[in-house]
């Protein structure tokens, strides 16, 4: 193994292709030239000018190695992942020469070369399909898209949605709210009050003793107007109640939403 | 480090300016090709082209004129045109076509509770004023909501009530029928079967005053009962 | 009791069934014509067009796929191609014509060596995190890489990947398959052959060789990007 690094460079270099001799020259002036130490070391693995799968990796460690000490002498300053690049492959190095320690931990020098092996093929072909990329036609330079494109203009439509269900519904929503309106009491004259309905209840129901709907129980004039008839008729509705705590009258209704029936309560049950 | 991508423009720079500039190495390519040519330079440009600046950027010897003839007569009745622009050419959208070129972003929106409601009572009270529709949903109905109705095109005004102030009336229309796939405002359920089908919340107080219930019949013709109470509340 | 109101909900239901499939109300037009709207849509924008963004501004009924592999064989050969970009569809000049744009041709900004190699990395190992990237070239990508790649709109931020610190992606965009012309990302040149070698597999070294140190101008700021990403989870 050579000692003199410098004199290893100039090996390395003897058998750098022109461009490749141009490419570490300027890196030996300019390290940043190179993207990273795996670059460097992927220029530095074709000049063994073997297929990279079969690169010797102790071999790469050599030459990086000698590289980076030919920068030293030059004294140029090298990026801190360069050094660092430069101690691993320093430790590999002596991993693959060593015969391996069966107390150490870890992968083995074996595995740590393979490994990186592995990311200089990657590495390269990336390279390789980042030049077949940029070499395909392109947008702009090869092919062209429309030069005169219309601009589609946005009108904007709102569509009111609303179905029959809806419809329904807010219509049953309305009559079921007005039904159970508050009585508005400012308009005494709409209003019949409990003692009017019980007392004309009471009046007719006199003799009676048949089922009459509730409904014809309404004073005259409580008929027909809605709200009138509607105080009428929850008046006279509370008042039949009254009237049957009171065991006066009985009621009854035949189904749901059928008419309330009252009649007057026969003696004997009292 | 060599640019691959860089060398391989420069190489097809190379070329083009070969094919462009030497007229003995290139013959005029045939028709076909000076229509595929002409095509191509009136989709990328921005602006018309004149024949001359097409023949310019085109191999010599072709006939840019005759090129055109051919591309407008295939274009004919197609989606885009092939139009002289005073004395240059463009591709441009057919004009029956012109509808295409604006998006129609349908919002649907949820039609407001005041003005569903609404719609609801005129839909079973028809012919019903303003006023009356006020005191059935018991709040007063706003200019906005009865406008957004007329302008769905769901309700009409109907005749004049022949009470005093003569206050309008609305009604539904067939457009509203179409929407709500109804044949005749008549098939709209009474409440009863509302509340039977489940369509109602379930409110228990549904039965309790059962004489308050208004009757199928009542709901499409209580008009005639309201009239009496509305003398004073007229529409505007 | 018969439901009325079930019955007319079940009516209405039907009536709007009607419209929607009803050939008779909205017939689509006949495919010629569905070609030449298609055409037109293509024909009048820069951008690709999905057949979902076309289909939109259509009339009811019609069938932009078929019209567009109509389409698409009628310009076989011509000076301008249908092209398939993704999820959608463009229209762009053949490539054998490009000596004839001189006057298109945009100056592309010449990328850097890191840059097309990043944009590499990232095209045929997306989803791929920064220090994937990083761990592949071995030296630390700069922001303004990054920032360009986002710029020039060929990349953009995938899912975050699910192991810890949650690292953001990067993916290719459907600009970057207009922009060099490919289908899917599944056709990039040269992909299979990596794929079989098994250079696109993902070989953690945990250390193994010097990873590179997280740099100080951390790219993204992981918080940051967060809220962005759970904003909007649709990048694929």
């Amino acid at each position: 193994m050579p000692e003199d690094g410098a004199l290893e460079v100039e090996e390395v270099k003897a058998e750098f292709s022109v461009s490749e001799r141009v490419a570490s020259e300027a890196l030996l002036v300019d390290v940043d030239g190179f993207e990273g130490p795996l670059d460097l070391l992927l220029v530095l693995a074709r000049t063994q000018k073997v297929d990279l799968r079969r690169v010797s990796i102790l071999q790469l460690a050599e030459q990086y190695l000698a590289f980076v000490e030919a920068a030293k002498k030059l004294r140029l300053e090298l990026a801190a992942d360069y050094l660092v690049m430069a101690a691993w492959l320093a430790f590999l190095k002596s991993r693959l020469l060593l015969p391996a320690d069966p107390t150490e931990e870890g992968p083995s020098g074996e595995d740590l070369a393979a490994h990186l092996a592995f990311q200089l093929e990657r590495l390269e072909a990336m390279r390789e399909v980042a030049a077949k990329l940029m070499a395909r036609d392109q947008k702009g330079r090869e092919f062209f898209a429309r030069g005169h494109s219309v601009d589609v203009d946005q009108r904007r439509v709102v569509e009111w949605g609303a179905n029959l269900s809806d419809l329904l519904k807010a219509y049953a929503r309305v009559k079921t709210k007005e039904d159970f309106k508050p009585m508005h009491l400012d308009k005494r004259d709409r209003v019949l009050t409990l003692e009017q309905a019980l007392e004309g209840m009471r009046a007719l129901i006199g003799g009676s003793l048949d089922w009459a709907s509730l409904s014809s129980f309404l004073p005259e004039g409580w008929q027909v107007d809605p709200k009138r008839r509607r105080s009428a008729m929850a008046s006279s509705f509370a008042a039949s109640l009254e009237l049957a705590k009171r065991g006066e009258v009985e009621l009854k209704q035949e189904r749901v939403f059928a008419p309330v029936l009252v009649r007057k309560k026969a003696r004997a049950h009292v | 480090m060599s640019d691959i991508a860089n060398e391989i423009m420069d190489h097809a720079s190379a070329v083009a300016d070969k094919v462009v500039g030497d007229p003995v190495l290139f013959e005029a390519p045939p028709m076909a090709e000076q229509e595929r040519m002409v095509e191509a330079m009136l989709f990328a440009s921005a602006e018309p082209l004149t024949s001359e600046e097409m023949a310019g950027r085109m191999p010599h010897g072709t006939d840019v004129a005759e090129a055109i003839v051919r591309l407008r007569k295939r274009y004919e009745g197609r989606g885009v045109e092939i139009v002289k622009v005073g004395h240059a050419w463009a591709i441009r959208t057919a004009g029956d076509l012109s509808f295409l070129m604006s998006r129609e972003r349908t919002e649907t929106r949820k039609l407001s509770r005041a003005a569903i409601e609404t719609l609801a009572i005129i839909a079973y009270h028809q012919p019903v004023t303003r006023a009356e529709i006020e005191e059935i949903r018991g709040v007063s109905v706003s200019r906005g909501t009865v406008d957004l109705l007329l302008e769905l095109d769901w309700i009409k005004l109907g005749r004049r009530r022949m009470t005093p102030g003569r206050p309008v009336t609305f009604v539904t229309t067939q457009e509203f029928l179409d929407h709500f796939g109804l044949e005749t405002a008549r098939d709209l359920p009474g409440l009863k079967e509302l509340r039977a089908s489940g369509l109602l919340d379930n409110r228990p107080i549904g039965g309790m005053v059962p004489g308050l219930e208004p009757s199928d019949e009542d709901l499409l013709d209580d008009d005639e009962v309201l009239d009496e109470d509305d003398q004073d509340e007229m529409f505007e």
